[in-house]
């Protein structure tokens, strides 16, 4: 039993860093109707501002985390929208997912060029320690991972539907046309998206980097969770991307516990599958609304 | 219109002149090049075929690769002869390029893209876990080279025109595909498919016959790759190798029956011309990024309108001169 | 310049619906709709916007399953079958959204449309690429005065251009009847006048049945025969041209609704 | 297809063929490095080729080997085993005279048959023990494969520890399972029963599945054979749910990077290390100093056997006097090169006839950490 439970709160913790790379995966999906294959590698790269501006310009910790975040929303948001979105968007389709990949070579290669392949330590300000939870350890860490992670989504739930901006960013995604119509201002709404995204990415990073590490390779495999994430929860809801997150980080843990380590990897692509088959509008997903 | 077909006809000797010619006089690392564009090309062209054709994108283009690969290196190491166990692979493909291409009668667009995806990576594992069948992550190695009748494609140069002939034949097949009213069909599916559904087309049988298709070119490609390394193993057959083949295709030139061999010749051939700068990568993805941007139609595209544009400065040099 | 039918054969009717019902959610889109269509009959189908007539359309050419009712051409059974068979039965549409293929050329499109009628898969796959159909396809391009255009890409062309393509493509494999969602929308007053003319000139010809939906009414009241008023899903009037032209209930739908 | 796609296609298959051509040098020996520079292998890779560098300028200061400055050209895989085999053939093809390079094992396992049938001697980085098994008379190693790197670990599992049970957690890659395998039939031999056999993912993040299973095993030890930051991962794990048995490693465990990674995690952190930068061995300090100074960064083993492999090219190219590469290969088999006399070989190495090092090894353990050596296992 004490087993059982570890197994779920770490999964948890886990998957609640699955689903920030997810929530911001659904946001673009919603703004440029675009998949992101570079979604792990916008998690990746915020750790190595902060680790340069910490060890190349000698910041203190607080100025590291805080140059990452505006260098996140400057080249993740602004530039990432405005130099290879922007210019696709009326097209779109298969040129922009190439360019997209293109960009996710672009980032892992240009770490690994500039700072280094090697996985590199990452400061946390959080304590090392542990707590015990009915004969299962968990850190404060992994605590603090998944109480950021419903905090983050309960707010950014909050603020797309209670304020004047997050619905007008509602509206831009649903029905662009519509939204333009009522005085929508649509660009403005989806860059906005584009700054969320860069700013969950650049959060779910400093989450993720002290206990994974930083390394130049670790979007490849976070990317692709994120997609399982986001499509099993439903795109269209963003506690549909929490819940996904949070299921494959536990069924993971689950199968790799009871059933197969070989396969472990299997599990969440063969929900992925019968998820999009099945139940294309995901597991809290709306058939309809496309809302955010 | 017909008086194209004969100057086609030229133009496609003289390459496979050049083809012949080519590796000639040089050494075996461009010959081993050459035979790896060939096969890239054969598994691009085929991908092609499912995604700028029919429109269906599929991102296991490799598993497909994987499945030719292994199917033809167990039969061969069990003393197959290639000729035999080559068809038998690429069957095989077509069989399971059938079976992936039911989720595509339901799902379109990136949730077809994620459901190939899943699958290539669930290949994968298949792969690495099942030691018994595919050697596991050791891979399986010693792999013959075919050798039909008395004449053997052990040498890397005889490889090479084995591998030209089987291409060459192969590439003919396609062309037969494209132009037969199949090619018609796959194309009226792309573009409107309530609409060519009205006008009689089956266009359930039309989809799985694009993804049946074009995975047993990739299989195709696998039959080759496994003589070729003489060595396989689950890593070369993982989705980035997909991603590989995708980005071949479109920055070759979606739908165009020769922009795979170009996207191709440009994936397998750049980090050559870019070797010494540490940079080569990032160059790639810029170069790639730009093109996207600039001209989604690919490098087919750019070459089209170049010579659209020559075509025309011509015609308007001829004009002034008459008077 | 009201036509009549062309003498065919009696018997059952071309085209039967009985009680066909379609529901979308709590709106029922389309509400217990009977009628007959003779062989040789152009029959107009008008409505206001949101009447129904393009749901009922494609629950006759099975695009969407009715949930109630059934679809007979010549007698057979044809309800819930898929678009592609009841082409084979001889079933030609046009769409009320453009619907030719802008990334073949016209005569590739044309071609097409006559391809999937005849011989099997496989047959297809090694016979000739334009399955024998080259020269079919050049005199209906001819048909429908599109010559001069024949190799450029359809997507290329003016509106008018494509709907005449689209046209042409319905009668591509010489189809007995033809359901054509607004053929007329957005086609400027020549191309309407040539393309009236070709309608009527097939008609004439080879006794091709039609149902015709459009809002044009210069249109409909001179090419049909017989015309249907359908509003929120159901037959109010169904007559003469004249007749419901002047049927209190058809002004009445039109004014009121 | 119109004739303008024929002619687009054309005129781009013909600007490839310019790409072709290459140029030769003249008076030089040609050792290339072709290594794991990206993809999964950089890290190795990239160290390998480092300590490479750093013996090749040591060499050309001193005058080359017999009078020939050495050109080393890298060339990256990709960690690919495909594209190394193709590179293992250009740089044939461009007269290479010995091959440094591949790390990888399942690089290595295809690209050697390429230059065993060209006759072009090879030191390979890799471990795994089908390398040396295949009667190739032109690979040589430059560290011990894990046939003879384990075994040096189960007199410590049944004397130290005095294990009953025990549990093995791999990387499930070439890497891992060559290790895993010998492992197992190790302990067989040795009646050690293995409790829990724990395979993960290469990259995995997650390991509290794996240290919540070999705690609910009872096993008495564990082996870690994982890559560093795999392995700096299970040990926060362990130390997180409270396993306390001894985790023991093979090379990777204890090394410095996994310390910096791991932090205090790595405390107590056990393994036995062929090669280690922080053996207690003068030469093998200034090694890494020197490695430290010139990169800015600290090497792991690879860094050492790349630059041995090139050191070795000169030693045994002067003893036969000649620029030779059979002769070459014959004199390897059986060599033992005596630090005191070839002192750049850091420690004294032998070949075998199937081009099997072997040499003095160390038991290691993580004190105050740091890695620190506990004990001496002689050349076997």
């Amino acid at each position: 039993m004490s087993q059982f439970l570890q197994v779920v709160l770490s999964g948890l913790s886990t998957g609640s860093i699955y689903a920030l790379a997810a929530v911001g995966f659904a946001l673009v999906w919603q703004a440029a109707q675009t998949v992101n294959f570079a979604q792990g590698e916008f998690v990746m790269l915020p750790a190595f501002f902060a680790l340069v501006a910490i060890h190349w310009f000698g910041w203190p910790l607080w100025a590291g985390f805080a140059f990452a975040m505006l260098a996140s929303l400057a080249i993740l948001g602004l530039a990432f929208k405005g130099l290879v979105v922007q210019p696709m968007m009326p097209d779109g389709g298969l040129p922009l997912v190439i360019a997209t990949m293109a960009v996710s070579i672009l980032l892992k290669e240009s770490v690994k060029t500039f700072y280094g392949a090697e996985a590199q330590p990452f400061p946390s300000p959080l304590p090392d320690g542990t707590l015990q939870i009915g004969g299962a350890v968990i850190s404060i860490r992994d605590l603090f991972d998944l109480l950021a992670s419903l905090a983050v989504v309960g707010g950014l739930t909050l603020f797309l539907d209670r304020t004047r901006t997050g619905r007008q960013m509602q509206a831009a995604a649903q029905s662009p046309a519509v939204a333009e119509i009522l005085g929508v201002d649509v660009a403005r709404m989806t860059l906005y998206a584009f700054l969320v995204n860069a700013a969950l990415a650049a959060f779910a990073s400093f989450l993720v980097s002290p206990t994974y590490l930083a390394k130049f390779s670790n979007g490849e495999s976070l990317g692709l969770v994120a997609f399982i994430a986001a499509i099993v929860g439903g795109f269209n809801r963003i506690r549909g991307a929490l819940v996904g997150g949070l299921l494959v980080g536990v069924l993971d843990n689950l199968v790799a516990t009871y059933v197969t380590q070989e396969y472990r990897a299997a599990l969440p692509l063969v929900l992925l599958i019968a998820v999009i088959l099945w139940r294309p509008q995901g597991l809290l997903g709306d058939a309809e609304g496309r809302t955010v | 219109m017909s008086s194209r077909r004969p100057l086609a006809l030229i133009v496609a000797a003289v390459l496979l002149a050049v083809l012949l010619i080519l590796p000639v006089g040089h050494g075996s690392y461009f010959i081993y090049l050459l035979c790896s564009w060939l096969m890239f090309t054969i598994a691009a062209m085929g991908l092609n075929l499912t995604l700028g054709y029919a429109g269906r994108i599929s991102l296991a283009q490799a598993s497909f690769m994987g499945v030719g690969a292994y199917t033809t290196a167990i039969l061969t190491l069990h003393g197959w002869p290639w000729l035999a166990a080559a068809p038998v692979g690429v069957l095989l493909c077509f069989v399971v390029g059938l079976l992936l291409g039911f989720p595509a009668l339901r799902v379109r667009g990136h949730f077809l893209a994620f459901v190939t995806l899943a699958f290539n990576t669930l290949f994968f594992l298949v792969a690495r876990n099942e030691d018994w069948l595919t050697g596991g992550s050791y891979g399986l190695s010693d792999i013959p080279r075919p050798r039909i009748g008395p004449i053997s494609a052990d040498g890397q140069l005889a490889f090479y025109y084995f591998t030209l002939a089987v291409s060459a034949l192969a590439i003919l097949a396609l062309w037969g595909i494209v132009r037969s009213p199949w090619g018609r069909a796959f194309k009226a599916l792309r573009e409107n498919e309530v609409r060519a559904e009205s006008l009689g087309l089956d266009t359930r049988r039309i989809t799985l016959l694009a993804f049946a298709i074009g995975s047993a070119f990739g299989g195709l490609a696998g039959a080759i790759e496994a003589p070729l390394v003489q060595y396989i193993e689950p890593n070369s057959f993982a989705v980035g190798e997909s991603l590989k083949v995708l980005l071949m295709v479109v920055v070759g030139g979606l739908g165009d029956f020769w922009g795979p061999a170009l996207g191709a010749a440009m994936v397998v051939l750049l980090p050559e011309a870019l070797r010494g700068t540490r940079y080569y990568l990032i160059v790639y993805a810029l170069f790639v990024i730009a093109l996207m941007v600039l001209k989604p139609t690919g490098l087919m595209g750019i070459g089209k309108t170049f010579l659209a544009r020559l075509a025309k400065s011509r015609a308007a040099a001829a004009t002034e001169a008459k008077p | 310049m009201s036509l009549s039918t062309t003498g065919a054969a009696a018997g059952a009717p071309h085209l039967s619906v009985r009680g066909v019902t379609k529901r979308f959610g709590n709106i029922v889109a389309v509400d217990d709709v009977s009628f007959d269509v003779k062989r040789g009959e152009i029959l107009g189908l008008i409505g206001p916007n949101g009447s129904g007539k393009s749901t009922l359309f494609n629950c006759i050419l099975g695009q969407i399953a009715p949930d109630a009712g059934a679809v007979e051409v010549d007698g057979k059974a044809v309800t819930g079958r898929r678009a592609c068979d009841l082409a084979k039965l001889g079933v030609g549409r046009t769409f009320q959204q453009l619907a030719v293929f802008p990334g073949l050329t016209v005569h590739d499109n044309v071609v097409f449309a006559g391809q999937e009628h005849e011989g099997t898969l496989l047959g297809r796959l090694f016979g000739k690429p334009d399955a024998g159909l080259s020269e079919e396809a050049d005199r209906l391009i001819e048909f429908f005065r599109l010559s001069h255009v024949r190799d450029r890409l359809a997507g290329d062309l003016s509106y008018g251009q494509r709907k005449l393509v689209d046209a042409a493509m319905a009668f591509m494999s010489g189809p007995g009847l033809v359901l054509l969602d607004e053929p007329a929308g957005g086609v400027n007053l020549t191309m309407l006048a040539e393309l009236k003319e070709r309608l009527v000139a097939y008609n004439r010809e080879r006794g091709t049945t039609f149902v015709v939906i459009e809002h044009n009414m210069d249109f409909v009241m001179s090419l049909c025969g017989r015309v249907m008023v359908l509003a929120e899903g159901r037959v109010i009037a169904d007559g003469p041209p004249e007749a419901v032209r002047a049927d209190k209930r058809v002004v009445d739908s039109y004014l009121g609704g | 297809m119109s004739r303008r796609n024929f002619l687009t296609a054309a005129a781009f298959a013909v600007a490839a063929i310019g790409l072709g051509g290459a140029a030769r040098a003249a008076d030089v020996v040609k050792l290339p490095c072709v290594c794991e520079l990206s993809g999964a292998g950089a890290v190795s890779g990239t160290n390998y080729r480092d300590g490479a560098h750093i013996a090749v300028d040591e060499i050309n200061a001193a005058g080359g080997i017999l009078g020939k400055k050495i050109e080393m050209t890298d060339y990256d895989t990709q960690t690919d085993p495909m594209t190394s085999r193709a590179l293992i053939q250009k740089v044939i093809d461009d007269g290479a005279y010995v091959i440094i390079g591949t790390v990888y094992s399942g690089s290595t396992a295809v690209n050697m048959l390429v230059a065993q049938k060209a006759g072009v001697p090879q030191f390979t980085g890799a471990e795994a023990p089908d390398i040396t098994a295949k009667g190739n008379p032109y690979i040589f190693r430059t560290s011990s494969g894990a046939e003879k790197g384990v075994p040096a670990l189960t007199a410590y599992f049944k004397d130290t520890v005095k294990a009953k049970k025990i549990a093995i957690s791999w990387v499930n890659n070439d890497f891992g399972k060559g290790g895993h395998d010998v492992f197992l039939s190790e302990m067989k031999k040795a009646g050690i029963q293995v409790v829990a056999d724990v395979p993960s993912e290469q990259g995995q993040v997650d390991f509290s599945a794996d240290v919540s299973k070999i705690k609910q095993a009872g096993a008495d030890a564990v082996f870690v054979y994982l890559n560093e930051e795999e392995s700096a991962r299970i040990l926060k794990e362990a130390v997180k749910q409270g396993l306390k048995i001894p985790m023991v490693g093979e090379v990777t465990l204890t090394g410095q990077k996994v310390i910096d990674l791991a932090g205090g995690a790595a405390e107590g952190a056990l393994a036995h290390v062929g090669l280690a930068t922080s053996a207690p061995v003068p030469s093998i300090q200034a090694f890494a100093a020197n490695f430290k100074k010139i990169y800015k960064r600290d090497t792991d083993h690879n860094g050492i056997k790349g630059y041995i492999a090139v050191w070795a090219t000169k030693y045994v190219t002067e003893m036969i006097g000649k620029f030779d590469r059979k002769a070459f290969a014959d004199k390897m088999h059986g060599l033992t090169l005596d630090v005191a006399k070839y002192p750049h070989m850091l420690l004294t190495t032998s070949w075998d006839k199937t081009g099997e090092l072997s040499r003095e090894s160390f038991m290691t353990e993580v004190k105050g950490g740091k890695q620190v050596i506990t004990g001496t296992v002689p050349a076997n």
